[in-house]
């Protein structure tokens, strides 16, 4: 095992439970199930890839580990703390689990600085002048350097989801949450991006919570990949990626990955074809 | 039509509303009997504060001079079964769809035509634009100069005051069509005349609801104002009648409860007339529904 | 330094292909440049040369690491670089009017370079234009990106034979908006509208004499009494009392606006933010609102006793409405996201209104505010009609009883204008306070 | 599905010849050129599949030969007669959704019959066949705001062959899909091209779309537009896609578009375009490692 894998190194932190979580939604009398009866380890360090159609209720999930909706039954924790429970159903947002969101949430009118260190100035724990300091210095090891004073409309979408992460990392978070953070970007931006997001976990390892519905995408960058059924969302298939990181562009081309692609395209194409004709609307 | 009745009674939202809204009557009420609570021994420091203030010393500033809810509930009573009332109700509700009615007759093809070419936009746009800053009731003396009938000369201040905004959002309506729509259109052979049928008109179509919804809200504003200032300033025979004036007749008469209800007549008017009008486009407009 | 002998050519290509300028540059080109290079050898901590000496080779290195450092007075992000096989420097040669060194350069380690002259490799790269032009664009793109230096110095020399790519600067770029206009029928269109609208009242009202349009003031009349020194109704430019009704006018409306941007802005924020507030709130605010403003005056001169605060009162109302409502809709229209995000990153709740709600509703309060002064201005003037003295609708409305019509239409175009300054003066405001929302909208008109 | 009515029109394939066109905007120092001097064909009965940088000028020449605009230089033509503007021979279903939102799935499918006053009955069962076709029966009544993403690009496939073009010109019809629903789209796409082999032309910046779909792969410029290279892809059909991850051809067609496409790129970055910084940062990541 070497030292990109989860479980090894020094990552000790951000190992999340999801025990038989269910979530319902009542609209107008009927009860729709959107989550049914889910269970998913992820482990600390982890990277865990969900796929899914569009709709099929895992962003649900995901909301519900960041605290945004309340569950319907079910338990999640991380670290041995409960975050959600039958009990208790809806979490507390915090630092420790930050989102990374499908359009992207970089607030408009601050720039991208101003962005960068917002999370550590609210929460009081860095002076406004260390934060700085500390964002510059994040920003260029992502690659920034140079955009600091531009608002997020003025770079490149490329780079706005790069600030994003970076704004998150600047917490030192136990999880980042990923939903479907590269869905409008082209597909050779997107292979930049996926580059980029392992380089910055190499250097900041966190466990990552990564939604999406690009099968090549979840095992390029995954540990472990969970393709979900749609709607209700369960875990249909779970797969471990057995190809060793770091990795780079070149897996793509290995035998492995195409193995591995092989083996889950029917999973994934059959949930996709149920979701086509079913004729679910997107977002 | 029951269920939705229960839910709105079980809801905690619709209670919320009814106690804020008692709340706000209530308070009404006791403001409005100032006059007689601060007559009390114990509110003198009120007083002599208010007076400090130099604001009339035995009630409540503004709320005080205002009669209480009950007293218009009242007058209200009695004026219902006046035939005066209800013949102004009529008069308004006339002015206010002549005007509205010549606004959207005319506002429509006009709102069309400046988006449709563009040398009409050229020519008619800016001159459009110059007058648009003028507010409508500063049209009023203008109007009954030109117009032989006060009864004329209302209805087109009314008619001004619907017809920018309708104009307004014909034009931005027409112009937010997107491209792609007429290149479609085009390349399937579509004449001009199945262009402007098939793709402006209907694309146009949830502006100009939306547009005559807010020009109807300003009908109403300018037509009692009208009211007020023709009928109120020179008491002529013409203008007789419409809400507007029973306000101002009933302020000219002391009457001050009768203000309060031609205010909330008005309200219920204006408020029923534009809830119609979003009805109706709904109802044009099904494709907006489905969402 | 000392020459050194043993690298070969077929190597030297090798280095230049993993050089940024170089990698797709065909191999004909690249043999080209190679001839051209002389490789030196330099022992460890030898410099190679300093910021401010003649800028006349170009560097790439074949073997061992070299240590870039940018002399004061560049502005790069990053004024340190250390870089090792393939990596160029000295290029300071290739920029637009640079004749000296930025830069200090020193071998960290014993290190093989390979030394081009400049003007050698700009002359061969002019006798291939178009991959030339590549390969200078390439240098412009590594000297801005991976040397940080700001894309102001990072111009390139142009190669003679291709051309240049021209940067539009703002003057010419009015000069060629205000071409555009003026070659464009618009501006003539625009005279014949005008030209009709004056020349039709000119001709109905005096000319033609027409029925009911004879009453009504003619233009010559309007224009000779608002431009007459001694005015026969006694309103012109020249009176002082035409300034004092604007002045009343205008000030009763700051009054108003400001007092309604000071009320309404906090309440609809408070509207848009809290649940329970607007639950509680709302529904007397929307049982208010149908009834038309205007319907307020009686009551309002009742409530009020002085004509003066009534008015000012009317005014208010109608902009109150108007801010608190678009206000409210600005907070309940910023995406869910943003505020989860700020939650997310640890955000108290009040940190989330003072950093999220406020600046995320800005666009809507902005608009708000536009539409404010104007319904201002409507009711004010209806109210000033009705009861008050002094003031342009009190003027409109007096001319009107006194038979002074010429005034009338000179009250009327003075409130169009008034009318339309003051919201242009909102519109800039606005302009000024959200400046990221302004750079995105130019950056999309693009 | 098998219920082929027998007034089914035939299809007759066109070949669209581009000669010498060029187009540019503004007048005097400010005209900028978008398309320079541009040669190719758009072979009959064959998939031509564009592909370029973001930006690059291929929505404009989309509007060349669709007739929209008319080039500044050169000529093109349909079966060898000039285009002079839009015309049913010659549709386009553009990138964003353009069905008539205020119009059912099956009012917007008849809107070209309608619109020329060709609505009879054989038109009526072609119009009944292409809504099954696209497997849009149950929603025949529903408006396009109803219909997914999916959906909507399969009717508006719909609303375009009923007109029975000589030529279909695809805008990036399948960006803003998701992942899931654009292969899905691509395998529906081209089994539909696979059966009618019609001429179509497909604009896009995704190479793994081009190579799935194409016969012949055009690489553009950067602005001004210009053909860069003719790839020729010989891979068999019918395409599945999960044979094309496993071809090697497919692989090396793939890295010869990008190689060039990324040059492209470099060149646009050079010159300040916003889209291309991304792609820049890309290749010289890669040109770094290797």
């Amino acid at each position: 095992m070497d030292m990109h894998q989860p479980g090894a190194g020094a990552v000790t932190r951000g190992r999340i439970l999801i025990e038989d979580v269910v979530k319902t939604y009542d609209t107008e009398g009927a009860a729709v199930m959107a989550v049914d009866h889910c269970s998913l380890e992820i482990e600390a360090g982890e990277i865990c890839m969900i796929v899914g159609p569009s709709g099929c209720g895992k962003t649900t999930l995901l909301n519900a580990i960041a605290g945004f909706h309340a569950i319907t039954s079910g338990r999640i924790v991380m670290d041995g703390e409960t975050l959600c429970s039958t009990e208790k159903p809806k979490a507390e947002p915090g630092p420790d689990r930050i989102v990374v969101f499908q359009n992207g949430a970089l607030f408009p009118w601050k720039n991208n600085l101003e962005n960068v260190i917002f999370g550590p100035v609210m929460q009081g724990k860095l002076a406004r002048k260390e934060a700085i300091d500390k964002g510059r210095a994040m920003m260029a090891d992502a690659g920034l350097a140079g955009v600091e004073h531009n608002y997020p409309g003025e770079v490149s979408s490329g780079m706005r989801r790069r600030v994003e992460i970076v704004r998150a990392l600047m917490n030192d978070p136990k999880a980042l949450l990923l939903d479907e953070p590269y869905r409008a970007l082209d597909s050779l931006t997107k292979s930049v991006m996926h580059e980029a997001l392992l380089e910055i976990y190499y250097k900041n390892k966190v466990t990552i919570f990564f939604i999406t519905h690009d099968l090549e995408e979840a095992i390029f960058l995954g540990h472990k990949v969970a393709i979900m059924t749609t709607r209700p969302c369960r875990p249909k298939k779970v797969l471990t990626v057995d190809i060793a990181h770091p990795r780079d562009y070149s897996v793509l081309t290995t035998k492995r990955f195409r193995e591995l692609i092989e083996e889950t395209n029917e999973a994934v194409h059959e949930e996709a074809l149920k979701a086509f004709q079913a004729g679910e609307k997107e977002g | 039509m029951r269920e939705p009745l229960r839910r709105l009674v079980s809801s905690p939202v619709f209670w919320r509303g009814v106690v804020s809204i008692v709340a706000f009557v209530i308070l009404w009420e006791l403001g409005a009997r100032s006059r007689q609570w601060m007559a009390l021994e114990m509110f003198a420091p009120l007083r002599e504060l208010l007076g400090a203030l130099g604001l009339k010393k035995d009630y409540l500033p503004w709320v005080g001079a205002v009669p209480a809810p009950l007293a218009v509930l009242k007058a209200w009573i009695a004026v219902l079964g006046q035939g005066g009332y209800w013949q102004s109700w009529y008069m308004s509700l006339f002015r206010v769809m002549s005007g509205f009615i010549a606004a959207m007759l005319i506002g429509i093809p006009f709102g069309l035509l400046l988006a449709v070419s563009r040398t009409a936009q050229g020519i008619g746009f800016p001159v459009f634009e110059v007058l648009r800053p003028i507010p409508p009731l500063a049209w009023v003396p203008a109007s009954i100069i030109f117009w032989p009938t006060q009864e004329l000369a209302i209805s087109f201040v009314t008619f001004l005051g619907a017809f920018y905004t309708i104009v307004i959002n014909v034009l931005g309506g027409a112009r937010s069509i997107d491209v792609h729509y007429f290149q479609a259109a085009q390349s399937m052979g579509s004449s001009q005349w199945d262009i402007f049928r098939r793709v402006i008109l209907p694309g146009t179509l949830p502006s100009i609801v939306v547009g005559s919804a807010v020009g109807m809200g300003i009908t109403w504003e300018v037509v009692v104002a009208a009211e007020m200032i023709s009928g109120g300033g020179s008491q002529q025979a013409g203008a007789g009648g419409g809400l507007g004036f029973f306000i101002w007749s009933s302020y000219v008469g002391g009457s001050y409860e009768q203000i309060v209800v031609g205010m909330i007549s008005i309200g219920i008017a204006g408020f029923a007339s534009s809830e119609l009008l979003r009805w109706l486009g709904r109802y044009v407009t099904p494709w907006l529904r489905v969402r | 330094m000392q020459i050194a002998q043993n690298v070969a050519p077929g190597e030297l290509t090798a280095v230049l292909r993993e050089a940024i300028p170089f990698v797709d540059a065909s191999d004909a080109l690249l043999q080209r440049v190679a001839a051209l290079g002389r490789c030196r050898r330099y022992a460890a901590g030898e410099r190679i040369y300093d910021a401010g000496d003649a800028a006349d080779d170009i560097y790439v290195v074949v073997s061992g690491r070299v240590e870039h450092v940018f002399g004061p007075g560049i502005s790069a992000q990053e004024s340190l670089k250390r870089m090792g096989r393939g990596g160029v420097f000295g290029w300071a040669g290739l920029l637009l009017g640079q004749t000296r060194r930025f830069a200090s350069a020193t071998a960290l380690e014993p290190s093989e370079i390979l030394c081009i002259a400049t003007e050698e490799l700009v002359k061969a790269l002019e006798s291939e234009p178009l991959e030339g032009s590549s390969v200078m664009e390439l240098f412009a793109t590594m000297i801005q990106r991976d040397f940080t230096v700001p894309a102001l110095l990072a111009k390139v020399r142009r190669l003679s034979g291709t051309p240049l790519t021209e940067e539009m600067s703002s003057l010419s770029l009015t000069l060629f908006r205000m071409s555009l206009w003026l070659t464009s029928p618009r501006p003539y269109l625009m005279l014949i509208g005008f030209a009709l609208f004056l020349g039709f009242w000119y001709l109905f009202v005096e000319v033609w004499k027409l029925p009911r349009f004879r009453e009504m003031p003619g233009i010559s009349a309007v224009v000779k009494e608002w431009l007459s020194p001694a005015p026969t109704y006694g309103l012109s430019l020249y009176t002082a009392e035409y300034y004092q009704h604007i002045a009343v006018s205008i000030w009763r409306v700051a009054q108003a606006f400001f007092l309604a941007t000071l009320l309404g802005v906090p309440f609809g924020l408070f509207l848009g933010w809290s649940r329970r507030f607007k639950e509680y709130v709302f529904p007397v605010f929307e049982l208010l609102r149908p009834i038309p403003v205007l319907a307020w005056v009686p009551l309002a001169i009742v409530m009020f006793i002085a004509t003066e605060s009534a008015v000012i009162y009317l005014a208010f109302l109608a902009s109150f409405f108007a801010t608190a409502l678009n206000t409210m809709l600005g907070v309940e229209s910023i995406d869910e996201s943003y505020v989860r995000a700020a939650n997310c990153l640890g955000a108290s709740r009040w940190q989330v209104f003072r950093h999220v709600i406020v600046p995320g509703a800005l666009p809507f309060v902005f608009t708000g505010l536009q539409i404010s002064i104007g319904v201002s201005w409507f009711s004010l003037v209806a109210a000033e009609m009705v009861s008050g003295q002094y003031g342009l609708g009190y003027v409109i409305n007096t001319s009107f009883m006194m038979v002074r019509y010429p005034t009338i239409v000179i009250g009327m175009a003075t409130l169009g204008v008034v009318g339309y300054t003051t919201s242009a003066m909102v519109r800039v405001a606005g302009d000024y306070m959200m400046e990221w929302r302004v750079r995105e909208l130019a950056l999309a008109e693009r | 599905m098998s219920e082929i009515p027998s007034a089914r029109p035939p299809i007759v394939a066109g070949e669209i010849t581009v000669r010498g066109v060029s187009k540019s905007y503004g007048a005097a120092q400010f005209r900028k050129e978008v398309v320079r001097e541009c040669s190719f064909n758009i072979e009959q009965g064959k998939l031509t599949v564009m592909i370029g940088p973001s930006g690059c000028g291929k929505s404009t020449l989309i509007r060349l030969l669709a007739g929209f605009e008319q080039p500044t230089e050169g000529s093109i033509a349909l079966d060898g007669a000039p285009i002079s503007g839009p015309d049913r021979d010659r549709l386009v279903l553009f990138q964003e959704t353009a069905l008539f939102p205020w119009m059912s799935t099956w009012d917007n499918i008849l809107y070209g019959p309608r619109a020329r006053g060709e609505l009879d009955r054989g038109t009526l069962e072609f119009g009944e066949f292409l809504l099954n076709k696209v497997g849009l029966r149950e929603f025949r009544n529903k408006y396009p705001g109803q219909l997914s993403g999916g959906m909507q690009r399969r009717a508006e496939l719909a609303r375009a062959m009923i007109n029975n073009p000589k030529v279909m010109i695809l805008d990036e019809p399948f960006r803003g899909l998701d992942a899931m629903t654009k292969e899905l789209m691509w395998e529906y796409y081209s089994r539909l091209y696979e059966e009618n082999r019609r001429t179509n032309f497909f604009v896009t910046t995704d190479i793994d779309e081009a190579v799935f779909l194409a016969d012949r792969v055009l690489v553009m410029s950067n602005i001004p537009t210009q053909v860069r290279a003719v790839i020729d892809v010989d891979l068999p059909r019918p395409r599945r896609l999960s044979d094309i991850v496993e071809s090697d051809r497919a692989n090396d067609i793939k890295k010869q578009a990008l190689s060039i496409l990324h040059t492209e790129a470099m060149r646009s970055f050079s010159r300040g375009s916003k889209a291309a910084a991304d792609f820049v940062d890309a290749y010289l990541k890669r040109a770094g490692r290797a």
